[in-house]
Order: structure tokens, then C-alpha cells, then sequence
């Protein structure tokens, strides 16, 4: 395993600490792996906590910020918070308006956020919840986990904080973010697997000709393999089940995010790719973003994320945003 | 033979499944490696070893104490998936055991059979899911019909925990339905769900526990 | 060889492609290479122009914005881009004051920037330059091509451009590059080689259990190759050549950074164990960045630059930035 | 036997260091990933291929039109250190050799030392510092004695291969002073320069196209 860590298990607290150095605008607990902003927002305004297993980042404690979350909560890699540290940081933000967590649709993090809400409740903190699954990959089903929450995860983090900082109360807080999941899908692919440091070797094995379509964050195997192909094959892989999904002709915000090891110089060339086939479906890219954003670990691939948008969500996407992660207009 | 089970063999059970999921911690993560995202050794043997560390600084004298205190632990330790779930599961346990100091063997089913029940309320599983239910589920049952069947405490723990093992088998073929393996659809048969493999581990070390102490 | 991207030979004018889709405020000329803002800045500034071989973005074309580059010339990968198109550029951008043009080290980099230099002067444009040769990891000398230019190269871009920017003249602009060169050092090392496309496989092979010290940005093997070591120990390797270089003690801004495939939870690790090293040694870290920012394709492993400060150069680079790699303020 | 050199021959000259470096593009890359950035095939093929395009289109009458306009293309196509080496080296050759048609043995060696001092005014390598000066200087000399000698131009063109083979293979245990490989320090040693390398496909093929044409 080539890391640079010490101990396996110490990378979480140790990484953090290095968050805390870098970062004075933020606070972080490295007792419960919390982080939050160092200056809290006013009184009043309702707060937004996300967090799930580490691993992922910038997502979510490179976007705790002004204009976007309140709190992250960082589980060990890949292992959603305990409910008690989630409880801790929804009551340390709560500005008396209400606290939104935003949940990515996985078994542990929905459980966990879900006992997490009703401690809080206890203690008299409203609190609202979005779950997102935007990942098209997954055969959405009554009778099963649904689908998983990935790339859109972060564009919604960002339009919501936004929502929260202008004062929206929590219940057009909670509107907007289910309005902003049932609008966004994405699809994500993997070159290589991740290794997760506990595990100390890749989680699976891909052999050099071969790809994962179909992957989500959690180095999970994909939903199919197959022999290694062109950007521009790829591209239509991830795009045409979106697209198949929603129909999104219109304006749009568009991700095409890296998976951790995959270079800037590879996620750009694939951004030619993906614009190109949603221009010829008719989408109109309003707003793009490209790099790192929700990542795992160290697996190399991309994802491409679409999000139908209006007038109203490319106003809150201009709102000023100031986080490690996401930054502009502060 | 006294056909109960105690809080020092409860304590016994925890501490024998705290060393079965860490000796197992590697086959545990390959399991989830081959379906999940590698960490469930990880996860259970995090969390046993946090509930041994607290039970190890004093363990209470009642049964619903005792069992709250793993559920509480579990919870706050663990997270993913198996932290709510296992935690959900003691808990549950030590609400329906009560203030006793010890279970005989139509408590301890009701006990198990509370806990099964915390589970399905958390997680909705199914059987046929592809989850810990598919281990759980027959154990339950087992001890249920052996203690019918007028077996003692230690022969029904005994064909719980080899229906625990059975279920979990039974995974393999499964397409999952629940939990992260769901995600792979038709890729996720052909292995056996961890979930279902720490639960047989459960059921084996409980076994254990009640043939040591009877 | 696992890449997103079509054709090998392909791959640099396509990512530009991306680059242009992507980013609106940045003009991208897919014939020269040349990126340049889509509106230039105020006749009579200096203009500052960059540019070397591909791969390792966002270096340069990511940093060409208000603030900070006027252009960026973008070579093949990891190959110099020739005199024709830095004149070209030069050209492009220059207002009327003066053009400096921001050289790293490297043979390729120094004759075509040089020739480059030649003609636009024939042109009557006056143009200043700065060579930046930080690397720590080579021995200086006379009779040597002497350093590379590496880390600083992203610090020095960021405070010469906000110099100018504030309408600072070319003496002033080519005398404070020259200082900041002087007083900025940098070491790197490598978990993996990288693979560049052309090549088609690694550039060298480094068993599982090794790693590689004093690495530059090309994929170049580095100083010496070692057993795998903890984090601490490699900050340790990387952080000792560069104060035993320079006395570092006061005000610095420090960077840790990401060769391309090393994922955030890692640079964070090792920014705290930078972070400890440095304070030890009495240096003050005023200012910090972690992320990718100057990269070597897929190559996993990191980059520690230290940059000695005064209160000018804190202005400078607190001044707003606005470009696709670095944005504050704007 | 005409001693000469004419502009078709320099064109078959420049064709021949085309495919040369076309057909050894792989193993020039494999000399400059031991100690280098692994593009000198990719950027002598490339520059080489711009050439031939360029002369395709019409090749200049006089040698130093011809000359010059090679070098104008290498350093527009190539970048990288060799781009503005090779350019100057021919640009040098061009400006020395004048508006004529054909050369003879001394104007071609005349052209040639211009050439190589060019690539030392640019790059500033001395004799050992492990670059294509390795190669092209002793070659050069070569060049010289064996005119000195009355050697014919395919002889004298001959010797200076074999002397710039000679002197690409002595590169090999030299510690690198100049370009990327000197980065390496000692770790530079045991690997051949790619650039002098290059430098006697330039010489080979040189005394095929005199050869050839003699
Ligand atoms: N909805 C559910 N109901 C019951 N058990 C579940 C459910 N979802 C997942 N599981 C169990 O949890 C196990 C995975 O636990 P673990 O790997 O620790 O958590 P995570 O999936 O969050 O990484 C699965 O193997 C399965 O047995
Ligand atoms: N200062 C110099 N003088 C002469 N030749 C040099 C000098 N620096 C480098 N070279 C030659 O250039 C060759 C490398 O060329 P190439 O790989 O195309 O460029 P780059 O090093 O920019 O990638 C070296 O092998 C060496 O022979
Ligand atoms: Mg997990
Ligand atoms: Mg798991
Ligand atoms: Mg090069
Ligand atoms: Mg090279």
C-alpha cells in the first residue's frame, strides 16, 4: 500500500489535524471529528450539517464555509458518523432556526443520520433531512437501498448553504434540497480501485485492460467491467444514463469530477467529451465544474454529474461561496 | 444443569465475540471487499473492542444494563451500516430483558427475537435481502423450536448458531437487495454477505458462552 | 497505460478543448496552445506570461486570470513550448509596459524562452525574465544546468501577478521575482511514477515497497530511492534539505503539494507533519496551500515549497485572485 | 568521384535522420526515461516530421535556404531542449554555408563546426557533460582530421559516424552536468545520453546520403 500516512489507523485524526493547521477559518474537534466554521453564522438562520466516511474529500469538510455547510462530520474512511457525533454537531451550529443534514443515500449513513435526528429532536433542535441518490447507475426499487448518493451531493450542498445564508427557513430549506435531488443524476466509472488503508491492498482487483462502469464512492466494484476504452466512449457511457434517466434539455450545471488519482489534464479532456454529447442532447451548460470534488480515496476514474437548473438555483450557485473546496465572490 | 445464562456469561459471550470478529477481522474485510466497501472487520472489530474497553472499566450487575451498554457503545462507535443495526440489536435485547441478573432460555429467545425485531425496524430487510437478517432470522427461529421441542439451553443455542451459519451460507447465491452489496445487482452472487458472517460469529460465540457457563 | 483520453498524441489539444468549455473568462487558442484572459487587463500594466511543458496543471494555464498570469503557453507534455508561440503570446498580452516571462529551470524551458525573448525584443516589446530554480533536491552549481524550477514556480506566479497587477513596473516586477526566487525552496518525492501518454508506461519502475526522494515534475526518477517510509519520516526527508538550504526562521508561506494521483486526506496528513517540522525550526507559517497545483501527471507523492515572507509579500498575496487554480477575493 | 555534397543529397540527408529517428523513436524514449522525461523520440519524430512536411511543399534551391529552413521548422515544432539545440545547429549550418548549391568536403565540415558551435553557444555544454556534444564534437573532428588526412567525403563522412558512435557510447558512465539528466547526480551514470544518440543517427545517416549520392 503506497500512502502517505503513518499508522492506518490514526490517518483520519491525523489528516484532520493537518485541516485544522491549514485552515483557521475552521474549527476541528479532533476528539469527535467534527468541523465547523470558527465564526458561526448569525442567529436566526437555519444550519446545514453533512458528513458521512471519510475518504471522499473535499467532500464534506472542504466545504465548510460562509454561503455553504455549517458542520461536516467526518466518520473513519468510508464508515458513516455515529449518531452521537452527528447529534454533537447539529446542536454546536444550531442558530435556533433548525438544522438540515444532508444524507447520502447509503444504509449507514441514513441510519446513523436517522438516530442522529431523533437525539436532537430530543433535545428540541428541529431538524430536516434530504437524502440524496442521484446515482443512475442503480436500479431505483421500493425494495431495495435505492440508489446511492454521489456527485450531486456536492452541488446541492453548495445551492442550499447558499438558500440557508440568504435566511430561508427550514422548511424552504428542506423544499429546495428535494426539489435539487429529484433534478440531478450522475454516473461514475473507475480505472483503477481504491486501497482503503485499514484493508492495506486494493479492494479489487481490475487487470490493466479493464475498467468499472457504474462505480460509486466507496470503491465498490461497478456495476459492470469491461476492456478499457476511449474518452470518448467512456464519456457516452456515463452521459447516455442520465440522460436516458431525465429528461434535461435546458439549462444546466454540470460536474465532471475526479475520483482521487485521475489528473486534471484527464478531467478536462473528458469535460470536452461529456459537454459535447450534452449540448447534442440539448442541454445548455449554464455553470461547470471540474476537478476533485467528491472523490475515493485514491481510485483513478471520473463521474459526471447534470443538474437541471433555473434562474432561481444559478443565483444561488453565484452566491458567494468561501470554503477550502469552493470558492468565489468572498 | 441450570438452564439460564447470567450476566457474567453474557459478559462472557461479549468478550468471546469481540475475539471472534478481531481473529476473523481480515476475512470479515475480504467479504466486504468483495461486495461492500472493505471495512466490516474494520467496523465490528472497532466496535467490540470499544465495548470491551467500557464493560472492562465495570460491567453493570442487571441484564438490560449490561446489554444497553453494548447496544449504547456499539452505536457510538461503529457507525455504517452494522453500528445502528448491531446496536439497535442489543438495545432492543436489554429493553425486553429487564432489570434481571439472569435469562433463562424463553427470556433470552424473547431477548434475541426483540433484537432481531430492532433490526427489521431500522433496516427493513427481507429475508432473501443479503443481509446479517438472513443469519439472524433462522437463529432466532432454531432456538425457538429447540427450547419448543424441550432441548436445554446449551443443545438450542447450539442449533441456533448452525442455522446462523446455514443462513449465512444460504447467502451466497443471493442477489442483495439491502446494504451496499445492492449496488452491484447480479455481481453481488456468488458471495457470502459479512453482515450474515459476523452474525453467524454472534450466534457461535453465544453457543460458546452458554456451554462454558452451564 | 489507464487514461481518460482518446488518441496519445491527442491529448493536449483536447484537454485545452475542455479548458475553453469550461472556463468563459479564459480565451484558449487550440493552433498555438495559448491561453490567455478573455479580457485582457488595463494598457500600461506589466503583463506576466508562463508556460512549460503539459501535465502539470492547473500550473500554468489554471493561474492565467486577474492577479495572477496574463498567459500561459502550453508545451507537449513535458516538453517546453517552442520560442514561435511564447513570442506569439508575449505578443498577445503585452500592454504597452513590459512582458516578464516566468521560466522554470529546465534546459528546454530556458533556450525556447530565450529565443522567445530574442524575437519579441525585436519586436520592440521589452521583456524581463525570471528563471525560478528552487528544487532543493539538486545541487547547485555553475558548472551544472544548475536547479529545477518547481513548487515556488506556483507562489512566485501568484505574488509577481499581483504586483503587476497593481500597476507595479518591469524593473520592479523582474526585481521581485528575482527575490522571491531567492528566498523560496522546495523538495518532492514519489510513491509511483507516472505514465506519460506518448510513452504509453511508466517512466520508471519503482517496486511496491520503495519510494523515490528529490523527484522533480517530469516523472524523472529523483535523488535516491528508499524502503517506504512513514509520513513523518518523508516530511522529515523533504523538509530537513530545505532548511538546511536556507534559514527559514520568521514569516513563511508554506505548500504542500500534490503530485497529481495523492488524494487530500494524504496532503492534509503530511501538511501537519510539515506544519510541526517547520514550527520547530522557528518558522512561522502565515500563509498555506494544500491541493494539487503543480503535478506531474498520474504521479503519486508530494512537494513541500517554503517561501520566506515579509509583510509586502502578504499583501500581495492576500490581494484578490481570480483564475481557474487559485481564487480569493474575486 | 565528385567530392561534393549538392542540395538533393542534404535533402536525402534530412529524409534518411527522418526515418532514422522515426524507426529508433522508441529506443531514443527509452534512453531519456533512465535518465530523463521520456519525450526525445516523441520530440525528434515530431520535429523531423514537420521538416519533411515543410520540405515536401518544395525544398529550398541553395544549402543555406535548405538549412535554414530545417532549422526554422525543428524550432518551431520540437520545444524542449533539443528543439532549439538541432534548430540552432542547422540554422548555424545554413548561415555558414552560404547561397550555393553544393558543398565540398571543407564547406560541409566548416558548416558543420558552425553547426556545433551554435549548440554550444545555446547550450553551453562542454566535452563530458554527458550531452549530444559528446557525440557531435568528436564527430566534427573526426571530420576535420580525415580531410586533413585526403580522406574522400564518404570516407571522411564515415569516420565521423564511427566517431560519434563512439563518442554516444562513452557518454554512458559520465555523471550528466548539463539538461535533466544532470538532476539525477551520480544515479545519471550507466545509461547512454539520448540526445547524443540522436546526434550519431544525424552522423549515420549523413554518411549513407553522402554515400549514397557519391
Ligand atoms: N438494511 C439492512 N438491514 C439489515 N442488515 C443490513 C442492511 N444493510 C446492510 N446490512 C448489513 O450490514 C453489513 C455491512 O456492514 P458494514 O460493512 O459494517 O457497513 P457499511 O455497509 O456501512 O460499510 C452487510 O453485510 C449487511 O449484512
Ligand atoms: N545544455 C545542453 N547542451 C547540449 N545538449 C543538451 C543540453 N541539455 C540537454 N541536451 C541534450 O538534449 C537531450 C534531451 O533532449 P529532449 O529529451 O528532446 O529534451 P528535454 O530534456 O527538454 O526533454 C539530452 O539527452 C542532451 O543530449
Ligand atoms: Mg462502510
Ligand atoms: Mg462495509
Ligand atoms: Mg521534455
Ligand atoms: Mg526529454
Amino acid at each position: 500500500m503506497k500512502k502517505l500516512i503513518n499508522a492506518p489507523e490514526d490517518v483520519l485524526v491525523e489528516s484532520l489535524k493537518g485541516v485544522a493547521l491549514a485552515h483557521p477559518e475552521l474549527s476541528v474537534d479532533l476528539e469527535t471529528h467534527v468541523i465547523t466554521r470558527a465564526t458561526p453564522k448569525e442567529q436566526g438562520k437555519v444550519a446545514v450539517v453533512s458528513g458521512g466516511g471519510s475518504g471522499h474529500e473535499p467532500l464534506h469538510g472542504g466545504f465548510v464555509g460562509a454561503g455553504m455547510l455549517d458542520a461536516a462530520v467526518a466518520g473513519e474512511v468510508f464508515t458513516s458518523p455515529t449518531p452521537d457525533r452527528v447529534q454533537a454537531a447539529t446542536k454546536a451550529v444550531d442558530r435556533g432556526a433548525g438544522v438540515l443534514h444532508i444524507v447520502k443515500n447509503y444504509t449507514g449513513d441514513v441510519l446513523n443520520f436517522e438516530m442522529a435526528a431523533e437525539l436532537a429532536q430530543m433535545e428540541g433542535i428541529e431538524v430536516g433531512t434530504v437524502i440524496v441518490d442521484d446515482d443512475v447507475a442503480v436500479q431505483d426499487s421500493l425494495y431495495t437501498a435505492g440508489r446511492r448518493g454521489v456527485g450531486l451531493t456536492v452541488l446541492l450542498e453548495k445551492l442550499v448553504g447558499a438558500a440557508a445564508e440568504e435566511g430561508q427557513d427550514l422548511a424552504a430549506v428542506v423544499d429546495l434540497a428535494t426539489r435539487i435531488n429529484g433534478q440531478g443524476r450522475s454516473m461514475g466509472m473507475a480505472l483503477t480501485s481504491c486501497t482503503v488503508p485499514a484493508a492495506g491492498k486494493p479492494t479489487f482487483d481490475l487487470p490493466d485492460d479493464q475498467m468499472e462502469i457504474g462505480i460509486g464512492i466507496h470503491g465498490e466494484p461497478g456495476r459492470h467491467r469491461e476492456p478499457l476504452a476511449p474518452a470518448s466512449d467512456i464519456a457516452r457511457q456515463l452521459v447516455e444514463p442520465i440522460l436516458a434517466d431525465l429528461d434535461f434539455a435546458g439549462p444546466a450545471i454540470v460536474m465532471v469530477n475526479g475520483m482521487g488519482a485521475t489528473p486534471q489534464i484527464e478531467l478536462y479532456l473528458m469535460y470536452a467529451e461529456v459537454a459535447a454529447l450534452l449540448e447534442k442532447a440539448g442541454v445548455q451548460i449554464a455553470r461547470n465544474l471540474v476537478g476533485n470534488y467528491i472523490t475515493s480515496l485514491d481510485m483513478a476514474g471520473c463521474s459526471v454529474t447534470v443538474l437541471k437548473v433555473d434562474d432561481e438555483l444559478l443565483r444561488l450557485w453565484d452566491a458567494p461561496v468561501n470554503t477550502p473546496g469552493l470558492r468565489w465572490g468572498a | 444443569m441450570t438452564d439460564t445464562i447470567g450476566t457474567d456469561a453474557l459478559v462472557d459471550w461479549i468478550t468471546r465475540f469481540r475475539e471472534a470478529v478481531t481473529e476473523k477481522r481480515e476475512w470479515l474485510t475480504e467479504l466486504d471487499s468483495a461486495i461492500g466497501d472493505a471495512d466490516h472487520g474494520a467496523n465490528m472489530a472497532r466496535g467490540m473492542s470499544a465495548v470491551s474497553e467500557k464493560l472492562g472499566a465495570g460491567a453493570p450487575g442487571t441484564v438490560d444494563e449490561l446489554l444497553k451498554s453494548v447496544g449504547m457503545t456499539l452505536v457510538s462507535s461503529v457507525g455504517g451500516a452494522s453500528g445502528p443495526l448491531y446496536g439497535t440489536f442489543f438495545l432492543r435485547m436489554g429493553m425486553t430483558a429487564g432489570a434481571v441478573t439472569e435469562l433463562d432460555a424463553a427470556g433470552l429467545a424473547a431477548a434475541l427475537r426483540a433484537g432481531l425485531e430492532g433490526i427489521v425496524a431500522r433496516g427493513k430487510a427481507e429475508s432473501g435481502d443479503k443481509t446479517m437478517f438472513d443469519a439472524m432470522s433462522p437463529a432466532v427461529d432454531a432456538l425457538d423450536a429447540a427450547i419448543a421441542e424441550g432441548d436445554d439451553l446449551p443443545t438450542a443455542a447450539r442449533k441456533a448458531a448452525d442455522a446462523a451459519a446455514a443462513g449465512r451460507d444460504a447467502t451466497e447465491p443471493l442477489v442483495a437487495r439491502k446494504g451496499r452489496a445492492s449496488y452491484l445487482g447480479e455481481r453481488s452472487a456468488g458471495h457470502l454477505d459479512p453482515g450474515a458472517a459476523s452474525t453467524t460469529l454472534l450466534f457461535e460465540t453465544l453457543a460458546a458462552a452458554i456451554s462454558g457457563s452451564s
